[in-house]
């Protein structure tokens, strides 16, 4: 259990908005700058997450987890920025702040997706999990890892522009058909992972991420998957959000986790 | 401001101040110590421990609700033999008082339990949790039944002098005898309250919000059915209160000692803030005069009837 | 979206949608018809009358907690005499369906009380109130004993033909063996749940935040406990349930529907807003649509477990 | 009982904050338009009051009772003010609105002051208790009934400057001799009362109203107090808000009162 205790990295810290976008229908980018004087966290790596506060007072107990999706160091100052859909009333209220507004965080949180020795890879997304893939191609380019990407979306409206600017090769699709081809992320994904890959990374909802999962293995092809839990703790002390391993052991997504090599991973039905 | 001097004696324990770490909350304490500064709390309250390895239950295992959440971690835990190799002998490093929590489905799992905890040594004191089903009775939980729990006690004050503390449920209809059991069978104290039964339902899906349907409510939502449960077993028995249930401020810790509580645990608060039980700590002394006293203790039991 | 038909039957009475006003909360119906367009809610429950008047207990009498509040009215009221002759006559006015709620302190108070409001007429039910102490047994709530309710819904159904609803308090160990003694005993239905006891105490002055000390918990923050009674009622008795305890939107109604409710009771949410449960009603064939039902009938019990 | 319901003529209305300025340290005068589409309220009479939603969501259950401070029509639309002590929760939110935030309102509530017949009155304010009474005041120049007002606070900084402006003479002291005299407001009141007054009406703390009401008995002047109490409806329904008469009856605040005469109230010790 030693080696868990040190992944947990994060901090508690304040920090205050200093940009907010929609991106796309109910989306938005919201950028936060770490503000001095509580705690210094590390740098997030792709797959990390924060449990934000979203409000004040004692109507709302727990935190909402959400991925990094991009990280800046400016003239020492931290800067992290989420993607985040308007789901409910957390992420509804984050979607609303002002800029200079604060939240406190914690984190960088859990462990994230793990690059070593990848050549080429196959990023899946589906929905919001574009947040820590899009974070994870960046990654990916620093470090010289060769990547397509496939990205679902419900409709078009959903669609997130800067996927346009990644270096990687970018395949979207839409449920209404309204951007790209008609169809699930996974359609056809079995002809995509005949392209060479050497890992492949998915988020999205469970049942897309249990397809991909599916497909790989059926390719030979590892894959990560960033899992979906509700978290109280966030740092492995509540077993929360615990979820079932293929081997019948528990998963803790928060200090385990999120990502998970799929074949570790007993899928909600 | 005059120096008020936050130290407490609790069942012969000697606490920096009466703030502990609630049970289950801030699982074995090193978790929570890589983000807020655990030696400051006046103890902390590992997450109950039972004989063997327990998976818990399905999930989800958790939900907010209006001012709480529900939880139904099924008691999830490494097993007494891990936890007395693994966990134990690092406890010393978290600087503050440990005690263990015990759950069993048998009074023998209880025995057990105590006194391989007492021989394994480290901890301040235990307490006992009575909110598991009595495998023996037919499920039914031990701290519903003034003799089941009687039954425990006396098995872990015979198995172990660790000063015990036993956690009961407001979910009875007079919990001041089953405190008053407790207290008989040999208790050093009591702790309360845990979580109250109850559900949720998503009302799109149609599915309970918790694998295992039902689970524990926690957080300010229940702190006056907790305030309650404090009071009535105070003036039920002598025996010193760990008061706790939603507590949320430091305010709501002066409520918990009027009503009859020497010491107190923060639990859910910990999720929305980690460092919530430090910012009550330094708040406590200002409260404790805001009350007009010059010490906890002064107020333990103060509430003027009107 | 298709007409989604709100009308429900219960325990034979006809609604024309299953949103009820709770006891206690919208007192005799007028007042509150003052503020919204009362005839459109399913029906109203009064709040309870005893045989004498009463004058209730000290000020203060409410105060607000997170995410409900506490109350010790002490069951003011008029008595049965000036409410037959004073309120019964207007309650037609109302334009939908009224029931009164019967309180008292022995078995032979509540069975007055059932055939002298029958006899009076005018009501579409009784709603029979048995957290109230039974002076003849040592002050113990009649809710808190099985046979002590028994002796109550007897009582009341060997004098009266009105269709009656048995209102529990969830504050004991077993919910279902209550509810199963109610409904042997001649319980046409259920009302879950009466407030949960609990207290709150003023940190600087140190005085209880009631006169009476204790008081009764409803709101959002006691939502769960209510879901799980309901659950565990609907389970163990075959009576149809009026669900309530913190309802404040039309999800939460499809939740208690869920959970076994026929019908639900909105008491503290009118208090944040009189016109609630009108709201509630608005968006209620939205949300039995978004449940994937077509009547409310359908979704009652009808929670899939996982 | 009829003649109560008669009374309670209030509607429910969302009101929009026009204007709001700290007239006193921690005290706030918000001047609320009430928007057109929901309820139309009557007119408030002095000492009547507003159930106040403070905030939204489930954590605070309760409205907030706050007495009219002052009423205009104009061109049709209805403005109405009050005079706001930031307290706790709800009076600090309503306190920090922003101009056209909207709450809602419900109201007018209770029985005013009555002034049928008198001639002159003294009024008695203690704290924020001025609140109705300035609003009586101006009614009372109106009407034509002349009045002195006696007006106490805790320290200058609270004190309340459009009282400067009223047609009625003023006599302002504070606890801490930081304005006008130093002391309560009820010190000397016995002399006050030699004045020729046909009434008096009080609105401050417990102790200073039963110190007033006291002071009026002893001069056989009637005096109408407005009491404090928790509310939960507003509108005589939930009894929870009854206090204790001297005759051993109930005394429902916000239907038969908030005002009373002071001699049918059983004074908290
Ligand atoms: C590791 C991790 C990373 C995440 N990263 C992102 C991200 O980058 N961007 C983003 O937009 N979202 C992300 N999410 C999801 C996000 O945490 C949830 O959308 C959010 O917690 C919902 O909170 P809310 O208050 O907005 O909604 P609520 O009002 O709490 O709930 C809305 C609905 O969603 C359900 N729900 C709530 N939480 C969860 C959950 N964790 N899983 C499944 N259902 C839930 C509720 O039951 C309810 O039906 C992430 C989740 C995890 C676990
Ligand atoms: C008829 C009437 C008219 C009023 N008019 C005004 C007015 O014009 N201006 C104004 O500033 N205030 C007025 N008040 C008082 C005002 O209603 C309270 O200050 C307010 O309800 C407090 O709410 P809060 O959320 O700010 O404080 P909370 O956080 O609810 O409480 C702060 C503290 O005050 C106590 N408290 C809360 N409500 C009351 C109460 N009603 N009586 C006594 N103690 C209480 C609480 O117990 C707590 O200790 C009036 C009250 C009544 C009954
Ligand atoms: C996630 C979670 C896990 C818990 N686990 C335990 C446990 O293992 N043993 C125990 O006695 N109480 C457990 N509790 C109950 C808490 O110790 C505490 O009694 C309860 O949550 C009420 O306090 P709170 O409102 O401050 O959280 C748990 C509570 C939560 C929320
Ligand atoms: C002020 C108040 C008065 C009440 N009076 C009664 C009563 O007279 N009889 C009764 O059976 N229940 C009474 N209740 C309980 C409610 O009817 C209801 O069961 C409870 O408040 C839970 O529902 P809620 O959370 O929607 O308020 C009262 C509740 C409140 C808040
Ligand atoms: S959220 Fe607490 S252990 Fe993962
Ligand atoms: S506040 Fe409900 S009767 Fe007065």
């Amino acid at each position: 259990m030693a080696d868990l205790l040190s992944l947990t990295r994060g901090a508690l810290c304040e920090c205050s908005l200093l940009a907010r976008e929609e991106s796309g229908a109910g989306v938005f980018l919201l950028e936060f700058a770490v503000e001095p004087g509580g705690g210094t966290p590390e740098a997030p790596s792709p797959g990390q997450f924060y449990q934000v506060r979203c409000g004040s007072g004692r109507e709302h107990m727990l935190r909402r987890p959400l991925s990094a999706h991009g990280f800046a160091l400016e003239s020492g100052r931290q800067k992290v920025s989420f993607l985040v859909e308007a789901a409910g009333w957390g992420t509804e209220k984050l979607c609303s702040l002002a800029p200079g507004e604060r939240v406190s965080m914690l984190g960088p949180l859990g462990r994230g997706f793990v690059l070593d020795g990848v050549g080429k890879a196959l990023l899946i997304a589906g929905g919001i999990g574009v947040a820590p893939l899009f974070f994870l191609a960046r990654e990916m380019e620093r470090a010289g890892v060769a990547y397509d990407l496939l990205a679902g979306f419900n409709t078009g409206e959903k669609y997130y522009k800067p996927l346009d600017d990644l270096a990687g090769s970018v395949v979207a699709c839409t449920e209404d058909g309204s951007l790209g081809t008609r169809g699930l992320v996974c359609d056809g994904m079995a002809g995509y992972l005949a392209g060479g890959y050497d890992a492949a990374y998915a988020c999205g909802p469970e049942a897309m991420m249990s397809e991909a999962a599916g497909a790989c293995e059926d390719a030979g092809i590892p894959c990560q998957v960033s899992l979906d839990s509700r978290m109280a703790c966030g740092i492995g002390a509540c077993r929360g959000c615990v979820r079932q391993g293929t081997d019948g052991s528990n998963l803790c997504v928060c200090s385990q986790g999120p990502v998970f090599d799929s074949r570790n991973v007993s899928w909600r039905k | 401001m005059a120096q008020i001097d936050l130290a407490i004696d609790i069942a012969g324990i000697r606490l920096k101040n009466p703030v502990l770490m609630a049970s289950g909350t801030s699982g074995y304490g090193r978790e929570l110590a890589q983000v807020m500064d655990i030696s400051q709390v006046g103890g902390v309250i590992l997450k109950s421990v039972t004989l063997e390895p327990k998976k818990g239950n399905a999930e989800p295992r958790i939900c907010e609700t209006t001012g709480g959440m529900l939880n139904s971690i099924g008691l999830e835990n490494i097993g007494v033999d891990a936890f007395i190799d693994e966990v134990l002998p690092a406890l010393v490093d978290l600087g503050t008082p440990v005690f263990a929590s015990i759950a069993g489905e048998t009074v023998r799992a209880y025995a057990k339990l105590a006194s391989r905890l007492e021989a394994a040594g480290g901890l301040a004191g235990l307490e006992v949790n009575v909110s598991c089903p009595n495998v023996e009775k037919g499920g039914i939980q031990f701290g519903l039944e003034t003799h089941a729990t009687s039954a425990v006690v006396m098995a872990v004050h015979e198995n172990c002098d660790l000063p015990m503390f036993v956690k009961l449920s407001s979910a009875v209809s007079e919990i001041a005898r089953v405190a008053d059991a407790a207290a008989r069978a040999g208790a050093a104290g009591l702790s309360l309250i845990n979580t109250v039964p109850g559900m949720a339902i998503d009302p799109v899906s149609r599915r309970p919000r918790l694998g295992a349907v039902t689970g524990g409510l926690s957080g300010p939502a229940i702190k006056p059915i907790a305030l309650k449960a404090v009071w009535e077993c105070y003036r039920a028995t002598s025996l010193p209160v760990i008061g706790g249930g939603g507590i949320f401020d430091e305010n709501d810790v002066i409520e918990f000692m009027l009503a009859g509580a020497t010491a107190v645990s923060i639990g859910t608060s910990t999720f929305q803030d980690p460092g919530r039980a430090i910012t009550i700590i330094d708040g406590l002394a200002a409260a404790i005069e805001r009350a007009g006293a010059d010490s906890p203790l002064r107020l333990v039991g103060a509430m003027k009837t009107i």
